[in-house]
């Protein structure tokens, strides 16, 4: 009785909250039916498990920077997909260039298999391979990323660093064409192949198929997070990009290098951004011109979901994205599988319905 | 808008149009300007007027025109609609926009501005990939109704355009014989101009009935903006604890003009999607239709219904339709027999003089990109120089009279110590 | 009444259009098609009497952007339009603008079977054979060549896609254990293939294009063994394709309307000359459509679209002087002076059947290997 | 009562140490201030008064950078430094609390005061304390969030975060608004220590009778132009100057 | 009664929550337009409000006052519904309306000002005045639109226009009735807030300092209107600010606040001579 009163207090009060709880029993109970029911198995699960993991990783790597431009520059940086796919293609380019200078003309390396450039096999980039040219050109990823995002910033944001968000987000639009449209003049529209899949090695475990990639990339992506973790919790550049955050107008007033700081934004967010892009690609083994721009909706997502500003938020936000992602395709099958991306969103829009300002909203970053 | 005329006149000639051609792309002129001002105007009505910040446009349009085409496509036609009349779909159509809009805005709108943007642009892309999937293609409802979104192909087969209906006695096929209308407005152009394409005809009507429909919305609008209503809106953008603290309702607003909002966005959809390109597509509705209004709504300047029109106009005419006949008017006044397939062919020549290559690739390979290239570097050009809109910073002021009249200016009160300006705003 | 008149060849201007995706999803395809559509301008310059006038858009592989580009070929006053090339801009193309402003098109590329029953007043014709055939190709390549008894397909999620599923289910005696559809240019397609192969079936067809193919055989190759037998459609006819992914692919085979006409050798060898690259997939059909236009343009001596498509049958159908690639010019003076032609093509003999379909369809099955594809059969049908 | 006159050519006091002459500033292409001359000597005591909308606010944000420079002269230790960059001007020991939105909402009590010594490379713990006992709710609420401390406990903590630095000239915007009587007085006192200590004030104040009756000279600002320079006493005792400012 | 005190600084007696001299009003036979009881808010941690119960009587100009932090801001918030209170009641008018939102309250006639204050910056001075009635026919979406109710509408505009006029010529800011409002210094941003509070016809307002960076002579000008507004049109003020002068000159009774609580309440003179009040509140000043 007494259980039964409380009950209905809580319908009453948080009727939504229920509903979402109610729900999620009934998924893991049947999730628990299908794995001893043998309708699922527990390779299969454990698959889509580490898919997204691998995945929301990425998105989480790619959403830190796009959070801290966020809420320090106050707004929403539409072009910060495109940073990912210049990232790819730098660094794979290199990448290319490295590992088949020996074999190859350096210009069909370089535009990576443009044109009449060597195939993805020939070359023959992978981690076990071609360490050393795969290193490289994560390097230079990192380093031409930051270098995209600090000529943008100088050439487009600077002139208008007062004007209000809006404006600087639809700029942001602008500078996405831009970036992405450069790299079909540059390289190609179509998706190409780049890693040699014949010469990753993979790993069974407990059934669930894990290759070399994937490990370099859950190794790379989570030693990057801690370095960030490291750099804004030991200095004060975390509380100023905080402060600057707050109130920009404020924190010129009170001595912060508001250019510095906002500099070493871009270059953290490019940097963390233009890893990621190349990333994806290991882990894709194909590289296309709209990589970033199709992953950035999703890392929208799992920013706002984390909450603006919040570098843990957006780890947390992308490891959510990921795994809603894959292992909704558990109960979405056949026709319907293409709603795993509607899912990952709608989680978004559940999340931000009790926690408006996000999981990690209104939490300090450093 | 003349200026626009005289723009693809110009290019008409270029292109050595003749009358019928002319005609037809003063016809398309016409119809962007007016999908454009009216889906523009939908939208600064949301953001312009209530700082609703919807990204997800392509979605609400989505939604009426996919219901005008599945209550007005045949029942035997493949997907199957209901087979109801026009007038039910286009009023369906609007209705559906609104309850989605209703349903979007119900948990939203609790969402600060840019929370709000991205959870419209999720539903858009909901809404998108629900009308993609091949799950829906087709469907029975409970009742035994067989009903489809088509999936990926989309739907064709809804009545088509219904100016046609002047002209033709069976408006779905140009080999039917023409109405005495259509005989007369043929038979006038074809004793004016010689034979004109009669579909060229009935184009420039449509565009001329769109025209009409944006001057009611935009008088629609207007009214809403400068009311009492329109001033909560106002308000409402600015500091929504304010207007709640001065005794409004804010999220009734919110929702009406979310509603209405929507309903003008699926009418957009309809006239535009449904009735203008005779078949709707999932694919039509990508997040970039969504980004072509709002620089759209950009560059006209938002919060301004003129604003809207105007750079719905421009964006249609100067980033939409000029930028397609471009490549043709480069290829013929250059023609480059050059085309090497990639980037390093196109430069290694440079080094031995030749300039041809590039051109080359530039011309026969990457001239698509290249516009994209141009749309991105004009828009970061106007925000850096006016992004306030083309018309400068108008503050249209949300009252139904002209507040400044009702000043008597006899009350002199102020001695020497207030008054430091005489209220210069830069409205100009 | 049109104004170079009936008998006189010389001089009169030939009016051609060509839409092709340029931009989007299906660019990779659509500039090599491209490049097949506008081979026989190149050939024909100074080697004809006829003046040769044309006009390339880009449809963007968008039904919209297609309308627009189509748009500019009609008011720009070409009779004749070469495309479209993915099956849903086809339609929309032709039902919104060419037949409304009878302008006649023959696509080089479009297969959906759709395309057959368009209400076109005779203006809408192309170079490939309807998809309804290849699915009976697939059918009989899975059954008698993989002796298979269950089979699952993947599709791209589009018209073509589509259709070209179910025509192979209808038409497969065994059965069909999965139907999943894809998106293209997805980033990855583990879940769809596991999805797929999850039933262990004999054979996985697989309808797409290479921007998703190239993902979806690495997924694949990273993920599974590599020995289920798996059968691709035309649109996965691209050599470069085994490379790309990385692996000889040798478990897979093809079907594709096969590019065997009489003029074949003649089209290979002068588009490497004209584009330092292999023709790729339809570019013979493309150059097939852009001839018969021309021909039948000629015949036809005005530049009306329904005038032009009235004649097409005639230059192309049997009966009469033989027209191959290599003797474009003389057809087209033939065709002029009223003589009966028929034009064999580089792809087929091109034989037009009432709705502009093609009556007999030949189809290669090929075999993917290390340095790309060889056809291993050719597939006769007459419809 | 002596009307300053505007003079064109540089001259500066001996011992001054903010020396303004001849201020025209704005914002954007609206011109607020004119004319206007302004000294502040080592370690005096000043303050502006005048009626709202005066330009008062507009001439402390000059000082610092912060609105559009239109034209004149302003020098700090004899170093020119209009069109400077207010982290540059913080450099030459100038602080400043603006009269509104003057903390960080979001960063702890603690987290303002350690952004106040931003420049320096490391917070002086000295300095922080010294915050914390002219201050003592703020080391009592040094993690709550700024942005929910009370209007006066903002008031403090923006003072605070501006002495961190130990400035030579301290711009203050109206720094009693909003503050309890006790506080008022108690933030008066705390001010005239920090003159005390050698710390010089430039200050614009509403309470202008507490204000005028504390400093040691003061001017009065009337649309953009300054009006009357005096010191504090004679001002209050000028009817004229009562009538129209003080309130009778 | 026993709490922590968490204000060190401020040494505040410890049982004051029960002091009779709170229940001033009574239990008359007419209801007090304003009655808080019992108010609590918690904002994590920190109780803001704790347990304060007070009354306004109707036409009276009631000072609140208290040292910073003393709760009086939220007190404001918890009572026009900007935050819902933890627990407790606030009856206004005889009924409670704890938990409404800000708007239904507004509509009931209870009307505040904010501290810092929160003008419509992209709106023209004139606008904010023209938001500010409450009820107007232009509100309705369909009266704004449609031909046959639009007359109305501006008919009322133009009525409303007056009044506007009227009070941006009494606040001294007509000159800038074109302005932006954002464009304002503080102190007529403090000016436009209370005009605009007075044009939504309250009947009783709440005042969070007014008066804070308002020229002195101004400030006489606004308290002679403040009594004229209380005797003529019969509404009912609780008025939050520090000077001193104003409250101990104008507000009868005088209610102190202190950590959240109700310490004192009484006569201006009570109130000065009361030792926890000047303990907590005045200093050493008086
Ligand atoms: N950002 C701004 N843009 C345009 N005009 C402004 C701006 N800020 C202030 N003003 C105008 O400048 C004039 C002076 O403002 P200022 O803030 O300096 O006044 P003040 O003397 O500090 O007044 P108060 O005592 O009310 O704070 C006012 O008329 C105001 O309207
Ligand atoms: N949103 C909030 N979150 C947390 N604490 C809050 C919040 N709002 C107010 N407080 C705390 O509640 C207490 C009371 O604040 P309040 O603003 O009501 O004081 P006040 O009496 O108005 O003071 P002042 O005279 O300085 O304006 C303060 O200690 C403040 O820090
Ligand atoms: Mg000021
Ligand atoms: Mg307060």
């Amino acid at each position: 009785m007494e259980l039964y009163a409380r009950g209905q207090q809580l319908l009453r009060d948080q009727p939504g909250l229920v509903v979402v709880a109610v729900a999620a029993m009934l998924l893991v109970g049947d999730l628990f039916g299908k794995l001893l029911g043998g309708g699922l198995t527990a390779a299969r699960f454990g698959g889509f498990v580490w898919d997204g993991l691998v995945i929301g990783l990425l998105i989480g790597l790619a959403g830190i920077g796009l959070s801290l431009t966020y809420s320090i520059l106050g707004f929403a940086n539409f072009a910060h997909g495109d940073y990912i796919s210049w990232g790819a293609f730098s660094g794979w380019a290199v990448a290319y260039l490295l590992a088949g200078i020996d074999r190859y003309a350096a210009g069909g390396l370089l535009l990576i298999g443009a044109g009449d450039g060597p195939a993805p096999g020939d070359v023959g980039v992978s981690i076990t391979n071609t360490p050393g040219s795969i290193l490289a050109g994560l390097v230079v990823a990192v380093g031409f990323t930051i270098g995209v995002s600090l000529l943008v910033d100088r050439l487009v944001y600077r002139p208008i660093r007062e004007a209000d968000g809006i404006t600087l987000l639809i700029a942001s639009i602008g500078v996405a064409f831009v970036l992405r449209y450069l790299i079909v003049f540059f390289f190609y529209s179509g998706r190409q192949g780049v890693t040699d899949i014949s010469r990753v090695p993979s790993y069974d475990i407990g059934g669930v198929v894990i290759n070399a990639h994937e490990l370099t990339i859950v190794a790379i992506a989570l030693a990057l997070m801690v370095g960030v973790h490291l750099l804004l919790q030991r200095s004060k550049l975390g509380k100023a990009m905080r402060a600057m955050a707050d109130n920009r107008d404020l924190a010129q007033v009170t001595g912060i290098p508001v250019e510095g700081v906002i500099r070493t934004t871009w270059i953290l967010g490019g940097g963390l951004a233009g890893a990621a892009g190349y990333l994806v690609v290991l882990t894709q083994g194909t590289i296309a011109y709209d990589l970033g721009w199709l992953l950035l909706l999703l890392i929208f997502a799992a920013v706002i979901m984390g909450g603006i500003g919040s570098v843990y938020g957006a780890i947390v936000g992308g490891l959510v994205i990921g795994l809603a992602s894959r292992l909704s395709l558990i109960w979405l099958t056949g026709d319907l599988s293409s709603f795993a991306e509607p899912v990952a969103f709608g989680l978004m829009i559940f999340v931000l319905l009790f926690r408006p300002e996000g999981i990690f909203g209104g939490v300090s970053t450093a | 808008m003349a200026a626009f005329y005289l723009l693809f006149l110009g290019v008409g000639a270029i292109l050595n149009y003749d009358v019928a051609g002319l005609i037809s792309i003063l016809g398309q002129v016409t119809f962007f300007t007016a999908v454009y001002a009216l889906i523009v105007l939908a939208l600064n009505l949301h953001w312009g007027y209530a700082g609703l910040f919807n990204i997800g446009i392509a979605g609400f349009m989505a939604v009426g025109v996919y219901t005008m085409a599945m209550l007005t496509a045949p029942p035997t036609g493949s997907p199957p609609g209901l087979g109801l009349p026009i007038a039910v779909g286009i009023v369906g159509g609007m209705l559906a926009a609104a309850l989605v809009g209703l349903v979007t805005a119900l948990p939203a709108l609790r969402l600060r501005a840019d929370y709000l943007a991205i959870v419209t642009v999720a539903i858009s892309e909901i809404i998108r990939l629900t009308y993609n999937s091949p799950a829906f293609s087709t469907f029975t409802l409970p009742g035994g109704i067989a009903l489809g979104t088509g999936g990926a192909s989309g739907i064709g087969n809804f009545p088509s355009n219904p100016v046609r209906a002047i002209y033709y006695v069976d408006p779905s096929s140009a080999a039917s014989g023409t109405t005495p209308i259509g005989a007369a407005v043929f038979g006038f152009f074809e004793a004016v101009f010689g034979v004109v394409r009669s579909a060229v005809i009935v184009d420039l009507t449509y565009g001329l009935v769109l025209a009409v429909v944006v001057f009611l919305v935009y008088t629609l609008l207007a009214r809403v903006g400068n009311s009492p209503f329109g001033r909560v809106l106002k308000a409402i953008r600015e500091d929504e604890v304010v207007a709640k603290s001065l005794g409004k309702d804010t999220n009734r607003f919110k929702i009406k003009t979310f509603m209405l909002g929507c309903a003008l966005m699926g009418l957009a959809g309809v006239l535009w999607q449904g009735f203008g390109t005779g078949a709707v597509y999932p694919q039509a509705f990508r997040p970039e239709l969504t980004f072509y209004i709002f620089i759209a709504v950009i560059i006209g300047g938002a919060g301004s219904n003129t604003g809207s029109v105007l750079g719905g106009a421009v964006f249609a005419n100067l980033l939409f339709l000029l930028p397609q006949y471009l490549p043709t008017m480069i290829e013929q006044t250059f023609s480059i027999q050059a085309n090497p397939n990639n980037f390093i062919a196109a430069v290694g020549p440079i080094a031995a003089g030749e300039i041809a290559p590039l051109l080359g690739y530039i011309l026969n390979q990457r001239l698509p990109a290249l516009r994209f290239v141009f749309v991105g570097v004009l828009l970061v050009y106007l925000m850096q120089n006016r992004p306030e809109g083309l018309l400068g910073h108008r503050t249209e002021t949300a009252a139904a009279v002209d507040l400044s009249e009702g000043h008597t200016p006899g009350g002199q009160t102020g001695t020497d110590l207030t008054a430091p300006d005489e209220g210069g705003v830069d409205n100009e | 009444a049109g104004n170079g008149g009936g008998g006189d060849g010389g001089g009169r201007t030939l009016s051609q259009g060509v839409l092709m995706p340029l931009s989007g999803g299906l660019s990779n395809l659509g500039q090599p098609i491209r490049d097949g559509a506008t081979l026989p301008f190149n050939l024909l310059e100074g080697n004809t009497e006829f003046t040769i006038d044309s006009q390339v858009e880009d449809t963007q592989t968008d039904p919209n952007a297609g309308q627009t580009a189509a748009s500019a070929l009609v008011d720009a006053g070409y009779p004749a339009v070469t495309g479209a090339a993915g099956s849903e801009v086809t339609i929309q193309v032709a039902e919104n603008v060419l037949i409304p402003n009878n302008v006649m098109a023959c696509s080089p590329a479009s297969t959906s079977p759709a395309i057959t029953d368009l209400d076109d007043n005779n203006l809408i014709w192309r170079t490939p054979p309807s998809d309804a055939l290849q699915g009976q190709v697939l059918a009989q390549v899975a059954t008698e060549n993989e002796g298979a008894e269950t089979a699952a397909t993947m599709y791209v999620n589009n018209a073509y896609g589509q259709a070209l599923s179910n025509s192979f289910v209808s038409a497969f005696d065994g059965t069909v254990q999965n139907e999943v559809s894809f998106p293209s240019g997805a980033s990855s397609y583990s879940s769809q293939l596991s999805q797929a192969l999850s039933d262990d079936p004999d054979t996985v067809v697989v309808v797409g294009y290479p921007e998703s193919g190239v993902q979806l055989f690495r997924d694949y190759y990273s993920e599974y063994d590599g020995s289920t037998p798996f059968l691709v459609t035309d649109g996965l006819q691209d050599g470069d394709l085994p490379s790309n992914v990385g692996n000889a692919m040798t478990n897979v085979q093809g079907s594709a309307p096969s590019a065997s006409g009489p003029g074949r050798d003649f089209f290979t060898t002068e588009y490497q000359n004209e584009y330092n690259s292999e023709p790729g997939v339809f570019t013979s059909q493309a150059f097939d459509a852009t001839a018969v236009c021309l021909l039948a343009n000629a015949a036809a001596g005005e530049n009306s679209g329904p005038a032009i498509a009235e004649q097409m049958q005639a230059v192309a159908n049997p009966g009469g002087e033989e027209v191959t690639p290599s003797t474009l010019a003389d057809g087209l003076a033939m065709a002029a002076e009223g003589t009966e032609i028929q034009y064999q093509g580089a792809s087929s003999p091109v034989d037009f059947n009432e709705n502009g379909d093609l009556t007999a369809a030949t189809y290669q099955v090929f075999a993917f290997n290390e340095d790309g594809y060889e056809a291993t059969d050719t597939i006769e049908f007459s419809a | 009562m002596s009307e300053t006159t505007a003079t064109t050519e540089v001259t500066t006091y001996d011992d001054s140490l903010l020396c303004v002459r001849s201020l025209d500033a704005g914002y954007g292409d609206l011109q607020i201030l004119e004319d206007v001359d302004l000294d502040v000597a080592d370690g005096e005591y000043v303050t502006i008064v005048g009626p709202n909308g005066a330009g008062k606010s507009t001439t402390m944000k000059s000082v610092f950078g912060l609105t559009t420079y239109m034209g004149g002269h302003i020098e700090f230790n004899d170093e020119p430094i209009h069109g400077l960059r207010p982290e540059e001007i913080i450099h030459h020991g100038i602080g400043y609390v603006p009269q509104s939105d003057n903390v960080f909402p979001s960063l702890s009590v603690k987290e303002n005061l350690e952004m106040g010594a931003y420049v320096l490379d490391t917070v002086p713990d000295d300095a922080m304390q010294a915050v914390f006992n002219r201050f003592p709710i703020l080391e009592e609420r040094q993690g709550q969030k700024a942005g929910t401390m009370s209007g006066g406990q903002q008031q403090m903590l923006a003072m605070g975060r501006a002495l961190m630095l130990d400035p030579d000239l301290l711009l203050l915007d109206e720094p009693s608004a909003g503050l309890a009587p006790d506080l008022v007085d108690d933030m008066f006192d705390r001010i005239d220590r920090i003159n005390d200590d050698g710390t010089a004030i430039l200050m614009v104040e509403q309470n202008a009778k507490e204000a005028l009756k504390r400093c040691d000279r003061s001017y009065v600002l009337v649309q953009g132009n300054n009006r009357y320079e005096e010191d504090g006493d004679a001002l209050l005792n000028d009817p004229e100057v009562r009538k129209q400012f003080l309130g009778g | 009664m026993k709490e922590v005190s968490t204000m060190s600084s401020e040494s505040a007696a410890d049982s004051i929550g029960e002091d009779p001299a709170v229940d001033t009003a009574g239990d008359g036979d007419e209801d007090p337009p304003l009655r808080v009881e019992n108010l609590r808010k918690e904002f994590g941690g920190i109780t803001a409000v704790d347990g304060a119960s007070f009354t306004v009587a109707d036409e009276s100009l009631t000072g609140l006052i208290g040292p910073n932090g003393a709760g009086k801001s939220t007190t404001f918030n918890c009572i026009t519904g900007v935050h819902e209170p933890t627990d407790g009641a606030v009856y206004f008018n005889g009924t409670d309306i704890a938990g409404l939102a800000p708007n239904v309250i507004a509509n009931r006639g209870l009307v505040r000002t904010f501290q810092i204050a929160r003008e419509l910056a992209e709106m023209t001075v004139l606008e904010n005045l023209m938001l500010a009635p409450q009820r107007q026919q232009g509100e309705a979406l369909y009266r704004s639109i449609l031909p046959p109710f639009r007359d109305g509408v501006i008919e009322e505009e133009t009525e409303l226009r007056e009044a506007v006029w009227e009070s941006l010529e009494f606040f001294e800011i007509d000159h800038l009735a074109e302005e932006q409002a954002g464009n304002l210094s503080g102190g007529q941003r403090k000016l436009l807030e209370l005009a605009r509070a007075l044009m939504t016809d309250p009947d009783m307002l709440l005042l969070d300092e007014p008066f804070a960076g308002v020229n002195p002579t101004l400030e006489t000008k606004l308290l002679d209107r403040i009594n004229q507004l209380r005797a003529e049109e019969g509404l009912t003020f609780l008025l939050v600010e520090h000077d001193m002068d104003i409250i101990m000159e104008h507000c009868d009774p005088v209610i102190v606040m202190h950590q959240g609580h109700v310490l004192a309440e009484g006569r201006p003179e009570e109130i000065r001579n009361n030792e926890r009040v000047v303990d907590a509140y005045f200093g050493e000043q008086q």
